[in-house]
């Protein structure tokens, strides 16, 4: 399975801390943008409103056994999590096939 | 005295070359914020220059240069530039040349003490507070010191300013963070420098700026201005490599902490530049290079968020540069001996000049901050502060 | 299907190129970072280590049809080996729909 | 379902903007580049040809419901829509779970 | 007359600062522009210098300050600087010096131009049509001010240029922006600023270098130079917040409204910095601050693409400056009255320079860049302007 | 001699400008590397600053300019600046002032010669070695031109430092290069430049300062100063316009290939600032231009990875400069007449004096970095090589 999660990119170092210590060391970080379902940030200014909609966001994709994505669900989320607007997502993809290039062989 | 056009010349490049120091400050402070925060940096600095060379004109160059009211502040005799002239009055420059000097002079100095409300003041609150600042705490240091007030009176020297700029700037923003307060985050989340080669431009904008400056403040092209900007020179090198060298000793030397100790070392010639031989100026800035750099470790070890450290380089190295003009004066430079020479009177009304400037700034901007922050508020809201002062108070996003 | 491969920055040139004699021209690229299994590079000084754990790959993304997979597996994972940890990984996601905008036309 | 779109760059905001109006407003946006069918572009000087392959894009997705795909392709297409080459591609990915961060809970 | 050294140095490095400039209008631009035309923003900067360093050596100079034909236009005297040599002809200081300082002005003027072209222009026909231009457009409006001409035998006033130089370039990059036409994409795709730091940077060395273009105009280091920097500074700081108030009042302060504001601060004194004293400086900054952000949203409003503002501001900002000239001007400070001081023959002298001097550029820039487009084709392709004027005509990436 | 207000105020701010070369030739190699290694790039420049400006007031100064030892390199005389004072001696500037004039000079070529390390070297080791080859190399090399050594005494002119600047740090970094060898993956791997802007940054300080550089060995503000002044700049642009046709020849007209044209226009008139006039310099700027570009690809083609070009550029293009001071001088400029005005033996002696430098130059490098090489080995790891300077040797990372 692909794991991948949306978080804040100020809690990348702490979900970073908490997967490596639950073991799951290997993963891929991308820089990303996104808005929720409540389209960002309303800041006020001068009576009028404006919304800042893309926010800095951190991308995190592990590929893990299947049977280790509930654990991967509950470290990234309880490490990821403020409880304030903006926490992010986490999906879980199947994966068909994974090769590990230096060798060539086939891993999960 | 006669106008001479080589002075003149001089001290017209001096005075753009402090100028665009202020800018200089804005790329070495925009550097080390985050991303989202990189404009509202650089522009504070654009913005204390533009603010103080209205309200030099206007008042601040009286306030600091007009007839002494009891040697504490300037009198309104030069309100609105009222009698400063194109002539040489007692020097051999245009009266307009020194008021213009000074007035750059005012500008870096609110500049640098912007590091104290990185990343999270409302920018009106900075304008009010800015003005404010300006007026009563920079304006009456600068006539104390060169005006005609108590602690030039007295005989405490400051040749380019370690008292009336670096330490007033310097503890002004420590008492400007203890009111604003730590950025959400801060010691939690990751605030690295967006652009470490942002702060090495402004670095370089700096120690080139410095030498007009310092060697500005002789205010003729001669042979104390030139030794004025040897010093300067060295001392900034032995800042450099000695932060560099303490940095390593603790893990890797930072290139980050070459450019700050080259910055310490300025400092702390800045107020000993026209007393000083270049070999104490080794010694000067080789100490403020290790000094600053603890400062900083002690600021950190407290978990005090002036993270662009106007206090431990600025406060703490113009401190030390103010004592140290008392130690290392040397009759020959510029007609005065310090300690070494064993003239403890020197030393004392150094110390006595630069304790004074640092109560002073500490204790009126912090009253000034608690005051702007009480009616307008300092700070922004905690919503503005996680997007970035960049959108939230000024709508723009620095990099596309 | 669609095939992700995180490669080293430094051999991006030489699998575009492969995959281009391929045939495989169409792809995504994506600047990321990632940490193996070794958690990236340790580093010594002065008696310290010193670990480097995000270091900068390179991310692409290939549609394809299915009886093509195999091809497009070992082009890449040729074309990227150096054989030295940190080659990267290259996984292979079912896709169910896939669309060219210019046309709105289903193609694979 | 997972849907994944790369599109020109200066598209994203009309793109964005149709996906509101039609209530989707949760999403996430990397900065891409990619090269399509064609290569990329082909520039002319003195006689000679120089193919300039990766162009920047922006890849946008979105996690829905499966019943919503198709609205959703729909209104992406047309928005990012330009008629000519390099307008993009649209895949469909299968999620297996999807998570938000912020409570923990499982949602889609 | 005799040689003066300290003149002399203060031309030496005026002329320096008024180079570095040049690079600076192309940071200014480059940062305003996308991600993939930064390279040939700056670049452009770049040619602009080296082309007239060429051009004006060898016939510029001669055209500009040769022995006046009609009043139009100078003579060939100085062609490949016949007679131009190192002693002090008429003035303090070295006539070589006093070429190159003219230099380095007619190399800015063509750098500002090129802001109607940005992210468009194919390099060749840039080639060609700087060459032309500079020498059909700013060396006969040099000679009208400063090398003979009518314009300076009517006694209209320009110290520094902003007839020359802002009027010349904000007008012609109107009407070459009317002829190469709008960016693909213009006022539907998102254009922003692909880097605020970059243009912040670029006016921090403009108002640095703008020192040594209004101050060093007065060709020596005396009262004069001083009370010209001083105004400088004070109209730039007026501008800048103005144009950031006025910002404000729309919406929120915007930070590169702060810095164009300087901008316009600066171009607007220019032809008046050695006339006005600083609270007229204060005054026509101030206004230039709005008058320039209005402009812009006039440009704007009519869908305009000549966005990175040369017309609104130096265009704009200098028939301003020109005209309140005319006004400000104080006998005390420069000789000349103006219509404050009662003097209308100076303030319709100044509106008949600068209007002759909008006309001017304004026909011949646009018959110029229509003849050019009509040869060449001042225009890249869609497929080049949409990958980008970097990879297409330079073949290189600005970041990797 | 007495001391001249006005010389005075131009060698200091020259002095100033020359400084600010130093971060600006950081800022030019830190955009041709990698991400990975700006920081390291930038801060070695900064480092070459910092050691040079220590070691010529302890002893580089002595052994450049003291009493001449057997015309190879000068005496203990001036060890820590003793006698060294703040009155003018020979001249017409304070000593002080010619002392630290010389000190930036010797701090640029050191940092000229980091390009042959880029991206790969141990800073610790670069500390070590830079001491030694500032010492060991460049002040020999600044006697024999200036100090009173053999060279000057033979009649070899270097005006400003053609020879003793250039040549020195570009035939070093030949060296240099051939002894630390190739970057992992060179002629492989992509190495595009991470940044062309900041390169055109660094271009742009660099031109700037050259006026310091060249027109500032005038050591007065004068017409001497003025025509060197010129042609540093007409040679400059020659120097631009030549590459960027070249490389147009070739395929696109590159910018990157420009601003490297201006340099190396700017490093052939250096020794010939003073002996040459401006229709002169146009040629001597467009073959130098033309001449590099074409080290250059000679370089690429023999696979050598000295990529920042520290040799095609300084070095060629000083070679080139000094025979061109030997063809190209008249008398009218210097009191010097060149092989065009058939002088031969001016010709010879500046072909002795620049072969012997490059011998000289290179030869010692060779063995120093050898020497360096064996005992604490001048290059990084594969690993942190692989990793980035600026992790591996700083702990910091350039861009968050
Ligand atoms: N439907 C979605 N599809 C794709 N990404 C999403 C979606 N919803 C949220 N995200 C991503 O998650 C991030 C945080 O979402 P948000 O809704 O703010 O979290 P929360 O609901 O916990 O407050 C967004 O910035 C976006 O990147
Ligand atoms: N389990 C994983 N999930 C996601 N990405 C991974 C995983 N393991 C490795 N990667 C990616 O592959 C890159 C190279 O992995 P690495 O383990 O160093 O390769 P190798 O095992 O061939 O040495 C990493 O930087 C990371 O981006
Ligand atoms: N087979 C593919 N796999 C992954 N991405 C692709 C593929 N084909 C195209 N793309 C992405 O779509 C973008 C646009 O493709 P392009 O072929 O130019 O569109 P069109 O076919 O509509 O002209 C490319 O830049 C690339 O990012």
């Amino acid at each position: 399975m692909k794991v991948e999660a949306v978080i804040r990119p100020e809690r990348l170092e702490q979900v970073k801390k908490s997967l490596e210590e639950k073991g799951f060391v290997g993963m891929t970080v991308t820089e990303v943008t996104g808005r929720g379902e409540q389209k960002g940030i309303k800041l006020q200014f001068r009576g009028r409103t404006m919304e800042v909609d893309l926010l800095p966001k951190v991308k995190i994709e592990l590929i893990v056994k299947d049977d280790l994505v509930d654990d991967l669900l509950e470290t990234i989320s309880a490490a990821a999590r403020t409880g304030k607007p903006g926490d992010g997502r986490i999906f879980v993809i199947p994966v068909a096939r994974s090769l590990r290039v230096r060798t060539g062989e086939e891993v999960m | 005295m006669v106008l001479d056009s080589g002075d003149t010349a001089w001290v017209l490049v001096a005075t753009a070359m402090v100028m665009l120091m202020i800018p200089g400050v804005g790329l070495f402070y925009g550097g080390l914020v985050r991303k989202k925060d990189v404009v509202s940096m650089i522009g504070l600095s654009f913005l204390a220059l533009a603010l103080v060379s209205v309200q030099w004109v206007l008042v601040g160059y009286s306030l600091s240069f007009g007839t002494s009211v009891g040697g504490f502040v300037g009198g309104l005799d030069f309100l609105g530039l009222r009698g400063v002239g194109m002539d040489s009055g007692d020097g051999t420059i245009p009266d307009l040349l020194f008021m213009v000097f000074q007035l750059v002079f005012a500008g870096i100095t609110l500049a640098i003490i912007t590091s104290a409300v990185a990343e999270r003041v409302r920018i009106g609150s900075f304008i009010v507070f800015g003005l404010l600042w300006t007026t009563l705490v920079y304006d009456p240091l600068a006539h104390w010191a060169w005006g005609g007030g108590w602690a030039g009176e007295l005989g405490a020297l400051d040749f380019a300013g370690g008292t009336v700029v670096h330490i007033s700037s310097g503890f002004g923003a420590l008492a400007l963070a203890l009111v604003i307060g730590k950025r959400i985050g801060f010691g939690d989340h990751n605030m690295e420098p967006h652009s470490i080669p942002m702060t090495m431009l402004g670095a370089a904008l700096l120690w080139f700026g410095w030498f007009g400056f310092n060697a500005g403040s002789a205010l003729a092209a001669d042979g104390l201005a030139a030794s004025a900007f040897v010093v300067t020179n060295v001392s900034a090198s032995a800042g450099a490599l000695a932060w560099l060298f303490a940095s390593w000793v603790r893990g890797k030397p930072s290139a980050l902490g070459m450019v700050s100790g080259a910055i310490a070392g300025l400092v702390a010639i800045t107020p000993a530049a026209g007393f000083v031989d270049p070999l104490s100026a080794l010694v000067i800035g080789a100490v403020a290079g290790v000094l600053c750099y603890r400062a900083l470790l002690f600021r950190v070890g407290r978990g005090l968020d002036e993270s662009l450290d106007a206090w431990a380089v600025h406060g703490v190295g113009g401190l030390w540069g103010a004592i140290a003009t008392g130690i290392f004066a040397v009759e020959a430079v510029g007609g005065y001996s310090g300690l070494l020479q064993g003239n403890v009177d020197q030393f004392i009304a150094q110390v006595i000049g630069a304790v004074a400037a640092v109560v002073y700034a500490f204790v009126v901007t912090y009253a000034l901050a608690r005051a702007v922050d009480a009616t307008m508020g300092l700070r922004v809201t905690e919503d503005e502060e996680y997007v970035g002062l960049d959108i939230s108070q000024h709508g723009e996003k620095a990099y596309a």
